[in-house]
């Protein structure tokens, strides 16, 4: 059996090979933790705490496009410091947590950018930076740019500004914490 | 084995894709690839008028966006045949050059970072922030200013901007200093940087390679020079090269400018007269060409611009030097390590912005 | 009392304890079951079980001791840095004692995170790397004293372990090989050169820092950390062989692979390196184990060079074993944040042309003042 | 000095003059070594039948326009002879009956550039690449055949490089609207 990507539990389970274990901890664990009220407890004890540690541990994706890319390594140098909010940037989508779009999306890099987006593992939010990344900006009617990040990639916060300024980022970033906290869920029962 | 970096890649600083081939860690083969962050910009400008063009030109290069504004109004004056008030001549120069500073001290930051050593990231990204704060007080923003208009500058240089530069220069010198003691003064920098990427004089000329990677292989050719704009004739400075034309070559040049940019700064906040800051140019420009050359932080820039007697341009051609260095990447890395890439890559101060338009 | 009769203690409590219910429960039965629970009652309490479970419990004391050291030590890390570079470091998340949870908060989040296992990776490699990766590890720790009564030792006697030094070197040794199959079987380009990389960098830097440590071992005449620390009771080995020490701090900033030497996760030119394909807590445990390396690393520099726990009696044994090595950390973080990477080519050059003559130099000296009679 | 002089408004002596007495570096004699005349007199001299249209635009900055028959043979009298040696910029504008593309070649020693003009019809936009001459040429022709679609034949490898392999359009010409 194929662990279903679109299952949450099978991410989490440390990936044993073995079908036969799978099936069985698909069957029981799940019976037994997701639709019990064992589940719903557990998540009542652990939600808030993971959620704490989801929101105050945000990695965004090092990836710059344009003038905002400056901003957000201005961001994490001293004048703003980022890393105080524990903002730290890695540079491969398999360890981050946010896409920063900081500038406008070209359409050959259209496909690439969808891409690393579709690397990243859940659960993973979206932040357009800047003009070019909301809507295409000055560039909106150009031929070759795609007037906003949110047509092909879902977006979570928007930072307008053009560029956005440091602060707006780091502000966006709280935006982002108070976003996962509202939507708190349990990681078993979903709820 | 073919190994892309890029897009997405620490390496690149903005959206370019270098494909390289390597045997074991040496590279034999290597092809950049550039273009994910055309934008379309001569288009767009044939359909906007002479002044809506401005901050198009501001979003060119993110690095120096102000450069690029002035290399416009140049080629416009040029076709227009305006005549800058003098005093407007001064405080571009001036503006230009905390630009110059800014960008170099940026690809300081990059630089540092891509080798390894943190710490002058950080030290540079603060102290670069001094002469952003002087911009922004010139201007009004951090990146993209705006502020350069057809015929002078858009307003005035605001109080007390003539002790803050000053200050600023004396601060960034002694900075500057402090950074070469920890970089030159660093064997391990040391070890990265000299030898790598050797780039002769000949092949520097042929490629069209300008701007520090030129003057660093022992060409002296500095357009602020050999062919004045501005107010640049009547400063004293000195167009900075280095005969070695590696990395170590290419970050003395920009730490040398840096020092020469300080010295212009002060000379024109010295020598600015008093007057008009801007004159009202024409709205519509005559048929015919205009050219604009200047020297941009990251090599030779230039902008090509045909009217034909509306207020739009015909053609905006813009001529990136990074684009044109970039070419002659295969040239610099085949021979040399997997991690060397990032010292002669980032020794170029790669700005995609310019080069895809 | 030392660190093995506490946990013998403890688990003799505990058998008891057990013992009585279990013959409690053997006596309600029918008698045919009385055999096979005296047998199993008899085992239980047998001292051979008690000394293997109370060796458990010493490693599992030992080990949570590390974890709540690496913590703290990827705090240091980052509050240390923050103050290099002109900022605060983590601050807001544990605001009241300056940012201390911020590297829980990461740890909790990785576990919430998805893993991926890139569809064209060798699946069992990709698991197994890992495993290796974080379980030599942990065993490498394992031997290692915090104080005289505070080691792994295997009798009452508190003595250690016979060769414990050469136990916790061997499995410090086994990383490259996890490294190497993490890379290989992640089947990513960036993956394969960090994990090619790291196994030349490791080959080449081992036998350098055997051969210092071999200094110390010829000085302790011992191959037990308890007996090598007790050598240095006078005077630390690294005052006579501070070419060595030298040497071996070097050494071990590249085996645990950070900065000037830490050219398979070189960010600038591979990606992350070895770690490129690894998500969730599969990256939290490599980031986990490569500082908590880093805590091996300043714990052998410790023992074997700076005198163990010996010091003023102000403070406990142990914990004057730990504040040394976190001042070596320390040490080693200063250089991460402030020297450039160098290069796969100068790094062998380093390795083989430098470190090696000078290690073998120090052995010299080393045999030389044994011989002597100095020492 | 000043403004004017480097306008284009005196004339040489006055400019070597002016550098002279400001005791700059540069000698005048280096820049009369290739001046304007002496650039304007040796392409006619080697191509009197292409090489037409000469205008000083202004200081050191020669405009001239020649037929694309020649164009190749001319670059390389113009890096081997006259020790222009610096490509900036190729620019191809699209006119009503014709497209033109400029070179802007520059000289290293000299403070000249050179506008070199060359127009093609618009049935057959295509010139001799000149890449061979100036490596720097290489891109800047690939970007024109991008965005405006001029053929350089004997080009190394003339394929898109700002747009998608696959699309559809040259974008800079007018009759280009939008488009997908």
């Amino acid at each position: 059996m194929k662990a279903d990507p679109a299952d949450p539990s099978m991410g989490n389970v440390l990936a044993f090979r073995s079908k036969d274990f799978l099936k069985w901890a698909d069957n029981v664990l799940e019976g037994i933790l997701r639709r019990s009220p064992i589940g719903t407890g557990i998540d009542l004890i652990t939600k808030d705490f993971f959620n704490w540690a989801t929101r105050n541990s945000i990695y965004p994706l090092h990836f710059g496009i344009m003038c905002c890319a400056l901003e957000m390594a201005v961001a994490s140098a001293p004048r703003f410091d980022a890393q105080r909010f524990g903002v730290i940037y890695r540079s491969t989508p398999r360890q981050c947590d946010v896409l920063l779009v900081n500038g406008p999306v070209s359409k050959k890099m259209k496909p690439a950018l969808r891409r690393l987006y579709d690397q990243m593992p859940g659960p993973k939010w979206v932040i357009a930076m800047g003009e070019c990344a909301i809507s295409g900006g000055p560039f909106y009617n150009s031929y070759s740019v795609v007037p906003g990040v949110d047509q092909f990639i879902p977006v979570d916060i928007y930072i307008p500004g053009c560029p956005a300024r440091p602060e707006a980022l780091i502000d966006g970033f709280i935006k982002l914490q108070k976003i996962i906290k509202d939507n708190k869920k349990g990681l078993l029962t979903g709820k | 084995m073919w190994i892309n970096m890029g897009p997405q890649h620490p390496m690149t600083h903005g959206l370019w894709n270098l494909r390289i081939k390597v045997d074991g860690e040496t590279i034999t083969d290597a092809e950049p690839e550039v273009g994910y962050l055309h934008r379309g910009i001569e288009k767009l400008c044939e359909g906007k008028t002479y002044t809506q063009i401005i901050p198009m030109t501001d979003r060119l290069c993110y690095g120096s966006s102000l450069t690029w504004s002035h290399l416009y109004c140049l080629t416009v004056e040029d076709l227009m045949g305006v005549e800058v008030p003098e005093r407007a001549e001064y405080i571009r120069v001036a503006a230009i050059e905390m630009q110059r500073i800014a960008s170099h001290l940026m690809w300081l930051a990059a630089y540092a970072a891509d080798l390894g050593a943190m710490i002058g990231f950080i030290y540079t990204m603060r102290d670069r922030e001094i002469f952003i704060d002087l911009l922004q007080a010139l201007t009004g923003s951090r990146i993209t200013y705006n502020y350069p208009r057809i015929g002078g500058v858009a307003h005035d240089v605001p109080p007390d901007f003539e002790r803050d530069s000053l200050r600023a220069c004396d601060y960034m010198e002694k900075k500057l200093v402090e950074y070469e003691d920890l970089f030159d003064g660093s064997k391990v920098f040391m070890m990265r940087n000299v030898g790598v990427g050797k780039f002769r004089k000949e092949d520097a000329m042929n490629l069209g390679v300008t701007g520090p990677p030129l003057r660093a292989s022992g060409v002296n050719y500095d357009l602020r020079k050999d062919m004045p704009y501005s107010v640049y004739p009547e400063l004293d400075f000195e167009a900075c090269t280095h005969p070695d034309g590696d990395c170590y070559a290419r970050y003395r040049v920009r730490m040398d400018e840096m020092f020469e940019s300080c010295k212009i700064i002060r000379q024109a906040i010295q020598k600015m007269p008093k007057g008009k800051w801007r004159i009202v140019a024409p709205r519509n420009a005559p048929s015919g060409t205009g050219l604009g050359r200047v020297e941009d932080p990251r090599g030779e820039g230039m902008m090509y611009v045909v009217g034909d007697g509306t207020d739009k341009p015909y053609r905006l051609k813009i001529r990136s030097p990074i684009f044109v260095t970039v070419s002659a990447a295969k040239k610099m890395l085949v021979g040399y390590k997997v991690a060397d890439v990032v010292a002669i890559m980032g020794g170029l101060d790669m700005c995609i912005g310019e080069a895809d338009r | 009392m030392n660190l093995f009769t506490f946990s013998y203690g403890i688990i003799h409590w505990l058998v008891d304890l057990v013992n009585h219910l279990w013959y409690w429960l053997g006596d309600l039965l029918p008698w045919e079951f009385g055999d096979f629970f005296d047998d199993v009652g008899r085992f239980a309490a047998s001292d051979a079980h008690i000394t293997v479970m109370a060796i458990l419990v010493e490693v599992l004391i030992i080990v949570i001791i590390a974890l709540v050291n690496v913590l703290n030590f990827i705090w240091i890390d980052r509050k240390f840095m923050g103050r290099m570079f002109d900022f605060y470091g983590p601050y807001y998340v544990g605001y009241r004692i300056g940012g201390w949870l911020q590297n829980l908060a990461d740890g909790i989040k990785l576990f919430v995170k998805e893993i991926i296992t890139p569809a064209k990776a060798d699946k069992l490699g990709f698991l197994l790397g890992p495993i290796i990766f974080v379980g030599s590890s942990f065993l490498a720790l394992s031997t290692i004293p915090l104080g005289r009564d505070f080691g792994i030792s295997t009798n009452a006697s508190g003595a250690g372990v016979p060769g414990s030094a050469l136990i916790a070197f061997a499995f410090f040794a086994i990383a490259p090989f996890s490294i190497l199959i993490c890379g290989w079987s992640s089947n990513n380009k960036y993956t394969l050169i960090g994990g090619l990389r790291s196994a030349a960098q490791m080959m080449s830097y081992e036998i350098p820092m055997l051969l210092t440590v071999a200094s110390v071992f010829l000085m302790a005449g011992s191959f037990n950390f308890m007996e090598i620390v007790d050598a240095q009771h006078d005077v630390w080995f690294a005052i006579p062989l501070f070419l060595g020490f030298i040497v071996f701090l070097v050494c071990l900033v590249a085996e645990v692979e950070i900065q000037p030497f830490d050219l398979p996760e070189a960010e600038a030119e591979l990606v992350e390196g070895w770690t490129t394909e690894y998500s969730g807590m599969r990256f939290g445990l490599f980031m986990m184990t490569s500082y908590l390396r880093g805590y091996i690393g300043g714990a052998l520099a410790t023992a074997l060079f700076l005198g163990g726990w010996h010091g003023p009696a102000l403070v406990p044994d142990p914990i004057w074993f730990l504040i040394k090595a976190y001042i070596v950390f320390v040490i080693i973080e200063w250089m991460r944040w402030s020297v450039p990477r160098v290069r796969v080519d100068q790094l062998l050059n380093i390795g083989w042309k430098r470190l090696m003559p000078l290690a073998m130099l120090n052995l010299l000296i080393a045999a030389s003042l044994k011989t002597l009679g100095w020492f | 000095m000043n403004l004017k002089a480097i306008k284009g408004e005196t004339d040489m002596g006055e400019r070597g003059k002016s550098i002279l007495s400001e005791g700059l570096e540069r000698a005048p004699s280096r820049i009369d070594e290739v001046p304007e005349e002496r650039v304007i007199r040796a392409l006619l001299d080697n191509f009197p039948s292409t090489v037409t249209d000469f205008k000083t635009l202004k200081k050191g900055v020669i405009r001239a326009k020649m037929e694309r028959r020649e164009l190749y043979k001319c670059c390389k009298f113009l890096r081997d002879h006259l020790g222009f040696e610096h490509l900036s910029m190729i620019s191809a504008v699209e006119y009503d009956n014709r497209f033109e593309i400029v070179y802007h070649i520059s000289c290293y020693g000299s403070c000249l550039l050179l506008e070199l003009i060359t127009s093609t019809p618009k049935d057959d936009p295509s010139v001799d690449s000149v890449s061979s001459v100036w490596g720097g040429a290489n891109w800047q022709e690939r970007e024109s055949f991008d965005l405006m679609g001029i053929k350089f034949n004997n080009h190394p490898r003339l394929e898109r490089i700002l747009l998608p392999k696959d699309y559809l359009y040259h974008p800079l010409r007018k009759d280009f609207k939008g488009g997908d």
